[in-house]
Order: C-alpha cells, then structure tokens, then sequence
C-alpha cells in the first residue's frame, strides 16, 4: 500500500466509506420494500447525495448539532442515529428513533446532536441558529449544520437565518444540498441566480461551491468553514451540487427528468463509485476492503428490516403520552 | 347530466371550468403544473397528488408554478387578488400555513375592513387537510378551527365531489378570500356530478340523513364516518340525523338549530383537535341557542389533544371512527333515559 | 414582604430573578435592548414599551436584539431551547405570529411528541396581546384560541402582577413550550406583589371572587371587566363567582366544572373573536361535561367576529364592557326564573 | 429664468416641491397635534425621507401600484390619496379614507393604486408581486412599488419576493428606505452586510444605491428601473439611504441617536433644503414660487386638521360593516 495522499487518515476512509454504503444500502433497501408495499408514507430518499452528509459528519461530534430535511436519512446516518432505531422508525414500530410517532420525515436523536428531519422546508434554518446560539454561550466550540435543498433556499426563513446567523456571529454552517429539483420542478425554474453561493455576499457571509458527488471536495470545502466557525469566525453558505438516484418521493414517475438522466448518473456520478476509484487508484484501500464492508453494511440493512418487521407496534394507549413533558 | 366523479377530479373540473369562463382567473402553487424548467415533461406532476394535472396544457401561462416561497406567492396572489385578478392559491398542505400565516390573516382577511370596505380580495387558497395518509405531524393537520376564528376569511370544507365543484366554483366567484380545505383522504372518493356548471352558495348546510333521535354535525371525512355510525344506529332503532356544514365560514346556524330543536340531542364531530374547535364552537352555540331544545348533554367527538402520529396503528385510533362517534350518540340517548 | 407593583415591572422582576437564578435563560428580541450599535443609549428602549429596560444593564450579552426577523430569532430560541438553552423570546405583539408560526405550531409544539418523547423544548415566548391601545387591526389581536388549539403548546394570561411574577417563573421553569401573553391595557395595573421569588403551576384558576348564583369564566383583561360586572350585579342582589383561567393551556377544568355545579350558571367572556374562541371552548365543555347542573343556556360574551377597528369610538364598544357581561349574567338568570 | 438643467420639466419641480412640501407639513403637524393629545395610536412619521416618495411618485400613475409600510404617509400622499380623507383617517372620523377603520398605519386607497400602509413588516413585498402579476397579465405596463426599511429589509418575506420577482420576471421595484434605525436599533447591528444592494445579486436582479436626500438622484435613478420594468426587464432593487428627522414613532425619546444628530440632519441633510437650494440656484424657480406653495400647503393642512377635527365619528350600528363583501 502506498502513502495516502488524502487528507483523512486510512481508518477514517473506511469510516466515511461505511458511512456512505450504509446510506446507501438503506435507501437502496427502503426503495425497494417501499414498492412492495410494506412501507407507509411520504418516503425521500438520499441515494446520490451521501457524500455530502459523509463529508460533513466526518468533521463533527455529538457535541455538534445538525438540523436536516424530509430528506434526512443520510444525515442521520451519517451524524450516528443507529440503523435499526431508524428503520424501526419508518416502519411506525415502537422501537423506533422516536417509538414510531414521527417516521421518515421526523427522525431525530438529540442525544446525537441530530435535531430532527423536517417536514417542513427551511425550517431547520432558524432551528440551528439556536443550536449555534447555545454552543456560543456554553463556549464549548459546537458547531451547528443546516442542510436545505435548492429549493427550500428560497424560502424566507432560510434567508433571514442567513443574516441573524452572521449579526449574532454563529458558528452554523448553512449547507445548501442542490440535487437540481425541488419535486418535479426545476432549480432553474425556481431560482433566479445562478448560483446560490452569490447569496452570500448579500448577507455578509462567505459562500463556496463544492462537488458533491465527490467525498473529498465535501471534506476539504466544509474543513476549513467548520475551523472557521469553531475559532469564532461565523457563518458560512456552502452549496454541494449533487444527484438525486430516485424520484422526489417514492411512487413519483419522474417524467420531469431527461431520457436517461438516472442511468447516465448512476454510471458517472455516483459519489460511490467515484470514491472507491480514488481510494483504491491511490493505493490506499484495496477493493477488497471495500468489498468486506459492502459486504457488512448489507447485513446490517438486511438485519435492521427484519427487527424492524418483528418489532411490536405503538400500543393505543400511549396515543396521548408525550405531547407534554408533564401534563 | 351527471357521472361519477372523484372528489379529486372535481376540483380540477371547477378549476377548469372557471378559468374558461373566467380570464382573470389564474392558478400558482409548488408544482401545480409540476416540470418548470424541467428536461423532461413540463407539466409531469400537475399536482403532488395530480389534481391540477391538465390544466397547464389547456390554459399556459395561466396556471403557474412557484418557487418554495409560501409568504411570496401565497402574499402575490392576495396582492393580485386586490388588483382585480382571481386568483386561485395551492397551499400544498395546510400545515405549509405558517410559513405565509401573515398574508392570509393580517392581509387578505383584514383589507376589507381596515380600509373602510374599499377593496375586495377575491383570492381561493386551496389546501389539503386531515389525517389518515401516514403523512405524520407536520402533513396531516386539520388547521381548520384557526382559520375559523379569523374574521374576514370565509372556509369551506366540502366532504364529496359534488360539493366540490359547485362550492369551488362558488369560492372562486366569490368575492372575499376563502380557504378552500381539501380532506386528501377523499380524492378518490367518488358520487354523481353534474357535467355542466353550477354555484352552491356558502352558509348552506347540506342534511345527507335526516333522523329523528340526535343530530350529528359535522364537515369534511367525519360527514362519512358519521353517516357509517347513524347506519349504525338505525340497525339498532335510533334514527340520527347528519348535518354536513360544508362551510365552516359563514356557518348555517339555522339549520344547526333547527335539527336540534327537532331532535333535542347534539353530537359535533370534528377531525381537529379538541380545544377552540370547531365541535366546541358548534356545541358552544346550541347550547347557549337552544339550550331548552336539548334533552341531553351534548357530546363532542374530536381527534386527540396530540399531534398526529406516524404510526399507523396509532393513526387510526386518532381519526375518530364510527364506532366512537356512534357510542357519542348512545350517550346522549342513554343520559335521556336515566333523565326520563 | 409585598409591594405594589405594576403588571409590567411584574414581567421585569420575574426575568431578572430567573436570569440570576439560572444562567441558561437569555432573553431575546427586537429593541429588547433597544439601541444595539446606535451612537446613543446601547439600551435606550429595553423593549417598545420599556418592559425589559434594565436587564441588559445587569446580565449583558445574555439579553439580545436580533433583526427583524421572526422566523429566525423565534425558531433560534426554539433551537436553542432544544439544545439546553432556556429562551425567552419575545414577540412584540401576538400579531406578529404569522411571522414565525411554522416555528411555534409545527416545531416547538410537535418536538416532544413527534421525537417519541425525546426532546425538551423550554421555550417561552412572551408576545403582548389584547385591544384598546388604538393600535388598529394588526396590533391589537387576542390570538389566544389559536394557541391554544396546537397541542403541545402551553399558553398563559395573566390578570394581575402577582399572577404575572408567578407564572413568568413558572414558565421558564417548565420544560414544554409556553406562550405566555401580556395584555398591554394591563400593563400599568398594580397589585401586591412579593419581593421574593415563587412560582404560580400551571392549570390552576384562580377565584377572584366567589359567589353563587352563576359563574363568569374568563382571563386577561376580562377579568377586571367582569369583576367589575360582578359588583354592579351585587347592587342588584345577584351574587357572580369569577374565575381567572390564568392559563388557558393546560385549563383547570376542575375549577371550572365545580363552580358551575354550584351556581349551575354559566357565563364564557373572551376578548378574542366568537368562532372557536376561548368562550366557546368553555361552554362547550361545561355543557358535555356539566349539562345536568346547568339551570339556563349558557352565554358567551366576546369580542365581535371583526378585525379591532382603529377608531376610538369603535375601538370601546368592539371591547366587551362591564355592562355588556352584567348583562349576560342576567340573561342566565332571567331565562331560570322564566323556566321556573 | 435661466435653462431647465433638470430632468423635470418647471411644472414638474413644482409639482415634486408641492409633495415634499405637504407630507412634510403634514407630518410636522401630527407631531403637534400628538404632543397635544389630539390623535390616537401609533403614529410613525415619514418627515425627512420625503424626497424619496416623490421621487418614485412622480413617474407613476393610478394604474401603477405601491405597497407600503407602517410609515406610510408620504407614500400615500405623493401617490395621490386625498390629504382630508387621510388626516380624517389618522384622527379615527367616518371621513377618513378608510372610514376610520384602519388609522395611521392602514391607510388605503385602492383607486389610487395605494395599496395600503401596513403594520407588518415587509408584508408588502408579497403583495406588490402580486400587483406586477396583475399588470403582466393585464399587459397595461402598469409596475409596482414597495417599500420597506432597514429593518424590514430582513424579513423573510422580502427576500423571497425578490426570488419569485425575478423568477416570474415581474415589474416590480423593492426600494429599501433605509433611515439607519430600525426603531432604536442600529441598521449596523441589524444587518450583516454593508449594502443592501448587495443582496440583489443574490436574487438575480440590479440594485442601485440613491442618495435619498436629494429628489433628482432618486427621480433619475428610479426612472431607469421603472422603465426597465415598464418594458418587461423585470424586477430591480432600490436602496435610498434617507434620515428620519422625528423618533421611530410620536412618544420616542431617541436616546439612541447621538446628540445633535437630529440638529445636524435638520440642518444639512433636508431633503426640501436641498432640493429649493438646487432649483434656486439653478434659476429655473424663484424662492417666492416656492413659498407661494409652502403658504398653500400650510393651509390645505390646516384646512385637513380643522376639518378632521369637525368630522363625524363613525357610528357605532357600522361595528361589523365591511368584513366581508356580503355576508
Ligand atoms: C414549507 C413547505 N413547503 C412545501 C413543502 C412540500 N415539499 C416537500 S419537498 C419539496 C421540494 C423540496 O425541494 P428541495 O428543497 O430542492 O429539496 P429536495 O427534495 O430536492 O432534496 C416540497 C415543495 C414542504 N414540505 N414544506
Ligand atoms: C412583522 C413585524 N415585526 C415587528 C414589528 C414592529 N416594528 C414596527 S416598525 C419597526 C422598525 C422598522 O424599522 P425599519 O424597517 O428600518 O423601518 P423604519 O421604521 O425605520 O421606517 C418594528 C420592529 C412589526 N410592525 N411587524
Ligand atoms: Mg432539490
Ligand atoms: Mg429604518
């Protein structure tokens, strides 16, 4: 094996690898049981976007905060929500994340800085001011991370936490995931600018592009944005340009997209794909190791859907309990 | 000359119909055409649900997809509404309402009688409501008694496909904002419809059973799980009738009234939840209105004093089902008899 | 050792103690300071209408001005609050909720619930409420039904200094998310008030005053208002309980109920709008729940289902008065003696 | 007289003078008549930033719209609302232009294309996309105008109007009055970034600075971005930078300013001063012209108060009228 060229030491490479496949194999998983009807609701898959989450979540702890989307399995994931809580989750089982009352588009574990997938667009914006906001008086150097989508970027509350964000000097990195749709919309459509980086300025906060399909670019951008933030230097705007594999939600036809599109980026943009290219081209990792946590990771999803299937249902008694810490 | 129709496809008809007659009439919501800008079919989606499906390819640049901007386009369309246009606003869910709160209760609502009724804001924000899609906390919310409460804006909520078209069409006419609640629950439900035109004036209460014993009242999915709980009860001798308010704003007081002085007992069923509700406003004026007309307690059937849950188990207990609504109006039967 | 104080020094005291109590609170909102970056006086407003002026003197950059930014500043002490934090953020006036409601109905109150009971969310907003300051349609609203249908939410409103110092502290003190409304026609209101710390709980009503021939259930403003009834109508010989809600979520039913059990009649008086308003939540529930001990309809006295107009003239009669909740008292009382 | 340097014709100037001139004594009036007890509310005064309205005004008409704000007067006043109806109207009287209903910070007149004063910040952002919606579709080449503060400048809905502005291609301008405070907070502390004109980058559309003391820069500045917009260029970005010469409402003490701030402004930075220094010395009017007019504004004011004074006070029967059309 020959010296490692990247910035993340040999064990960390196979933790964001794990990191990412794990992402993968769960979506990949939900997709498929989704069809088969064993799965209610509104589901948003991630596949394509992982090493975005990875890129990031490899630079925090427990002690860093992230507010996430409907999109949010890979951030969970990613920031250590455990498997099997979160597909028990989306299941509606009472061994869920959140005993099955929030499902796929409200998982959470504060316990592991992960403040909850949204529902709602944008609003997970003033949600990590807060989360900076506390970090700063408690001055244990926290960082916090939202994420948002092309299109969630222009709604109000995400601009307006832009700015309170850079008054109040948070640490609170504002990530904007744009996978070129928001639904079946266009982002070109719904954005005037081109880039939402140049959205920065007008806030007083640096903004930065990154590949998102590429796990490096991810870690190296956000890096130096997270140092930043953590020594007092505020707010940042990063945009990862990346691909959503599958439909809006589960059951979209996606007609609004080109010929082939997936297919062409299945094959060529698949963050995957590209990162196991660079760490066995570099001699770092072999495909064999790769291949072992593949290998793993399937284990994992498949054990995780059949805990979660065996897993008992929220009892009807409980309906009413946690609406109030005491009532 | 009518046909089955889906409560779905009537609104897309209403849609239709008065955008043809009508060229002030515009459309605008997040994927209502469904494709912007998009590679592959522009209008892909006509709807997350597909009920505007077609009418971008019919009537363009009228029907219009939006950027994720609630506050923007939802304020746009009260605005244009001020400006002699008719706009009709999708508002996806109605649980989206706090992210353009302002615009319907501050603005559309209040400009008529802030500014000493000089201006008229025939805005439609149409929006989908209740429980039941395994939508969780955040997509299945009722919403409807705080739109209730605010004075200037008119609800409808209608709970068939019929209902529907004619009250559509009717919001879309009328000339004050009104929030139009579609229960996602009962797309697909489908009765007869006329295929031409035709207006149901607000403040009309439809009566889908009448019965002798108690009076359900109710709006929206609970019309049907309520006329299930009065077949219920007719197997067992008791002979409910069902009052469909269909508007919530302005309410059919009369007919509330004058069921319940023919019946004595009073059941208010509401999907939302219990406090402020509609079933508290409803059993709230009976019984300061025709107090001497009950025989019996009134009794209120609500969802739960709880978010709605993801868990499917648990959603359905939440719904309130036949069952509970029928054992409501036992009791009121019952405490008559230990009265007697 | 009591003193007088006002209603809103009230607010003052009860922040400074817990900020001295518990270095996790922090206060947060516009002009609450009041002069951030300006060349003069850094805090020469502490709040619009003076009512934090002083505590950033004493706890500094734990008090802090934010943009006009609703959303934002209002979901950051939401955040905060879930991660640890004990926000107190206010919003100027209740009006203003449209702004950042999402944050209050579908984040703060929903946390707990939707994370299966894994999050706390000691949040407290405190926002002014209630008319008569000629402030107009969008800066004189109750809002309080609102509020008080999201579950999840707790709401409170107090009458009176003591009850304001009281329940301040206990709303920073709980871990769910409090809405605690200041009327701003109370603010110059004086009761004794202690020097020392106490916390009010929640759920309790008071009795302001006890009686027996009916019962005035209200909060806020109302309850001087129907006090004031109260003494008119004892001239008269006719002897009125009034209950102070305090908190309208979680509501003390048992209060309530056993007032109206006694009395057996029933008044609701509500600044806010009619249409599923606190009034018709009250009668509502009295008449499921306490059908038996009512000896006449009960009645409702509110607000009118109208925007607050600005005109003084209209202002006054669109506020219920001392006469109009007489009135209604007697009306309960009439109405028996016709049915005896 | 010598030759016309100014884009403006002599009827023009007079007519712009005239405007300036009545919000001016209009507002030096309420805050009399406030100090007196006389009027009820809140009351925000526009006086200072008066070269602001008219420099917009004075190239629109009634079929273009404005949407304004909480210091609404001098935009009502120079878009053509009657001064009677509106002193009627602040005074709370049945003649007022809305009937008393709304007072100060309400004031409407739709037929004038005034689309309302509001009492929430940044509320006409939305509103006024909805007006260049309504003139897109009508084809007329009417635009919209809102305003709002340094202040409202941060409020959600604002920004998002931009986007959507510039998606539809919208002719609407957003002219940010920015009077340094946003009631006693500094603009400064407020906003992270210098200019506001900053953000229209962000959005994808211009932004302009104007001196908004001075009616000509304004007039010139604006008059592009009208024409733009007119002939379908789409949205644009204003910031005119404008002194507030009273507090933030009638009762502020302004402690917050620095001392002699106000003395200094009154003195040096008038926009009235300015703008009879520059048409004097031009030659093209005489100062006797302008104080002919000062003297005919002084008494169509004293006319509006005596009058608004004299007016009927709504009746109390006429509580519920107009919440709805009909109902
Ligand atoms: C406030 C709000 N508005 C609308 C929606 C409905 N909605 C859910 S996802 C979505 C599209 C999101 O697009 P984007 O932000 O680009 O994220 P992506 O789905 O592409 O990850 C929409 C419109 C919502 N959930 N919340
Ligand atoms: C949504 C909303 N938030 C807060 C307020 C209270 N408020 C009224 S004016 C004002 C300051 C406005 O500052 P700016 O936008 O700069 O306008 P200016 O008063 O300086 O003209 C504030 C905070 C309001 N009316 N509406
Ligand atoms: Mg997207
Ligand atoms: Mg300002």
């Amino acid at each position: 094996m020959s010296d490692n060229p990247f910035p993340v030491d040999k064990a960390g490479l196979l933790e964001a690898y794990r990191m990412m496949k794990t992402i993968r194999e769960f979506e990949e998983r939900l997709h498929i049981d989704f069809a088969k009807g064993d799965i209610p609701g509104f589901v948003h898959l991630y596949a394509g976007e992982e090493a975005v989450a990875t890129g990031i979540m490899m630079h925090l702890n427990d002690r860093d905060r992230i507010a996430s989307t409907h999109r949010g399995h890979g951030h969970c994931i990613s920031k250590g929500v455990d498997v099997h809580g979160m597909m028990a989750e989306i299941y509606g089982k009472e061994t869920g994340s959140c005993l099955g009352r929030g499902g796929s588009m409200h998982i959470a574990d504060l316990s592991k800085g992960m403040m909850g997938a949204n529902g709602i667009l944008g609003a997970g914006a003033p949600l990590i001011c807060g989360a900076g906001l506390a970090a700063k008086f408690r001055g244990d150097g926290g960082v916090g991370i939202t994420f948002f989508g092309d299109g969630a970027a222009n709604q109000g509350m995400v601009l307006e936490s832009m700015n309170l964000a850079a008054v109040w000097n948070l640490p609170v990195i504002f990530v904007c995931e744009n996978n070129g749709y928001a639904e079946a919309t266009s982002r070109d459509y719904g954005t005037a600018v081109k880039s939402y980086v140049d959205r920065g300025a007008g806030f007083g906060i640096p903004g930065v592009h990154a590949d998102g399909t590429d796990f490096f670019a991810v870690y190296e951008v956000v890096g130096e944005l997270i140092k930043r933030a953590r020594e007092g230097g505020g707010p940042a705007l990063l945009e990862c340009e990346v691909i959503r594999f599958f439909g809006h939600f589960e059951g979209d036809a996606q007609t609004y997209k080109a010929k082939g599109e997936n297919e062409y980026n299945r094959a060529n943009r698949d963050c995957l794909k590209i990162f196991r290219a660079k760490v066995t081209e570099a001699g770092v990792i072999s495909d064999a190791e790769l291949d072992a946590i593949d290998g793993e990771v399937a284990e994992l999803i498949e054990d995780s859907v059949a805990s979660a299937k065996a897993a008992p249902l929220p009892s009807p008694k409980d309906l009413m309990s946690n609406v109030y810490v005491s009532y | 000359m009518a046909r089955k129709l889906s409560y779905k496809m009537a609104v897309n008809e209403a849609l239709d119909l008065e955008m043809t007659r009508d060229p002030t009439v515009i459309l605008m919501g997040e994927d209502i055409v469904g494709g912007a800008g998009s590679p592959g079919e522009d209008d892909a989606w006509g709807g997350v649900l597909g009920v505007t499906k077609g009418l971008f390819a019919k009537h363009g640049a009228r029907v219009m997809d939006t950027p994720l901007s609630e506050s923007a386009y939802i304020g746009a369309a009260i605005g244009a509404a001020a400006c002699g246009m008719r706009p009709v606003a999708e508002l996806m869910f109605i649980d989206f309402i706090g992210c353009c709160f302002d615009e319907i209760f501050n603005q559309a609502a209040k400009f008529r009688y802030m500014f000493g009724g000089k201006a008229e804001t025939p805005v439609v924000i149409r929006a989908m409501i209740g429980a039941g899609y395994r939508a969780a906390a955040q997509h299945s919310q009722m919403l409807t008694p705080i739109v209730t409460h605010i004075p200037g804006l008119k609800v409808v909520c209608p709970s068939n496909a019929y209902d529907v078209k004619g009250l559509l069409i009717q919001s879309i006419r009328d000339n004050d904002p009104v929030i139009f609640c579609e229960h996602k629950n009962l797309y697909a439900h489908e009765v007869d419809v006329p295929l031409e035109s035709y207006a149901i004036p607000f403040g009309e209460a439809a009566i889908p059973r009448e019965g002798r014993d108690a009076t359900i009242v109710t709006y929206g999915l609970m019309v049907h799980r309520s006329l299930e709980a009065a077949e219920k009860l007719a197997r067992e001798g008791v002979d409910v009738e069902v009052i469909d308010l269909r508007t919530l704003s302005p309410m059919d007081w009369d007919t509330v009234i004058e069921s319940v002085e023919k019946t004595g007992r009073l059941i208010a069923v509401d999907e939302a939840h219990p406090r402020c509700s509609i079933a508290s406003d409803i059993t709230a004026f009976v019984a300061q209105h025709a107090f001497r007309a009950l025989k019996s307690a009134p009794q209120m059937v609500t969802a739960p004093h709880s978010p709605v849950p993801f868990s499917p188990t648990l959603e359905d207990i939440y719904i309130p089902s036949a069952e509970t609504i029928a054992g409501a109006v036992k009791k009121t039967i019952i405490q008559k008899m230990v009265a007697a």
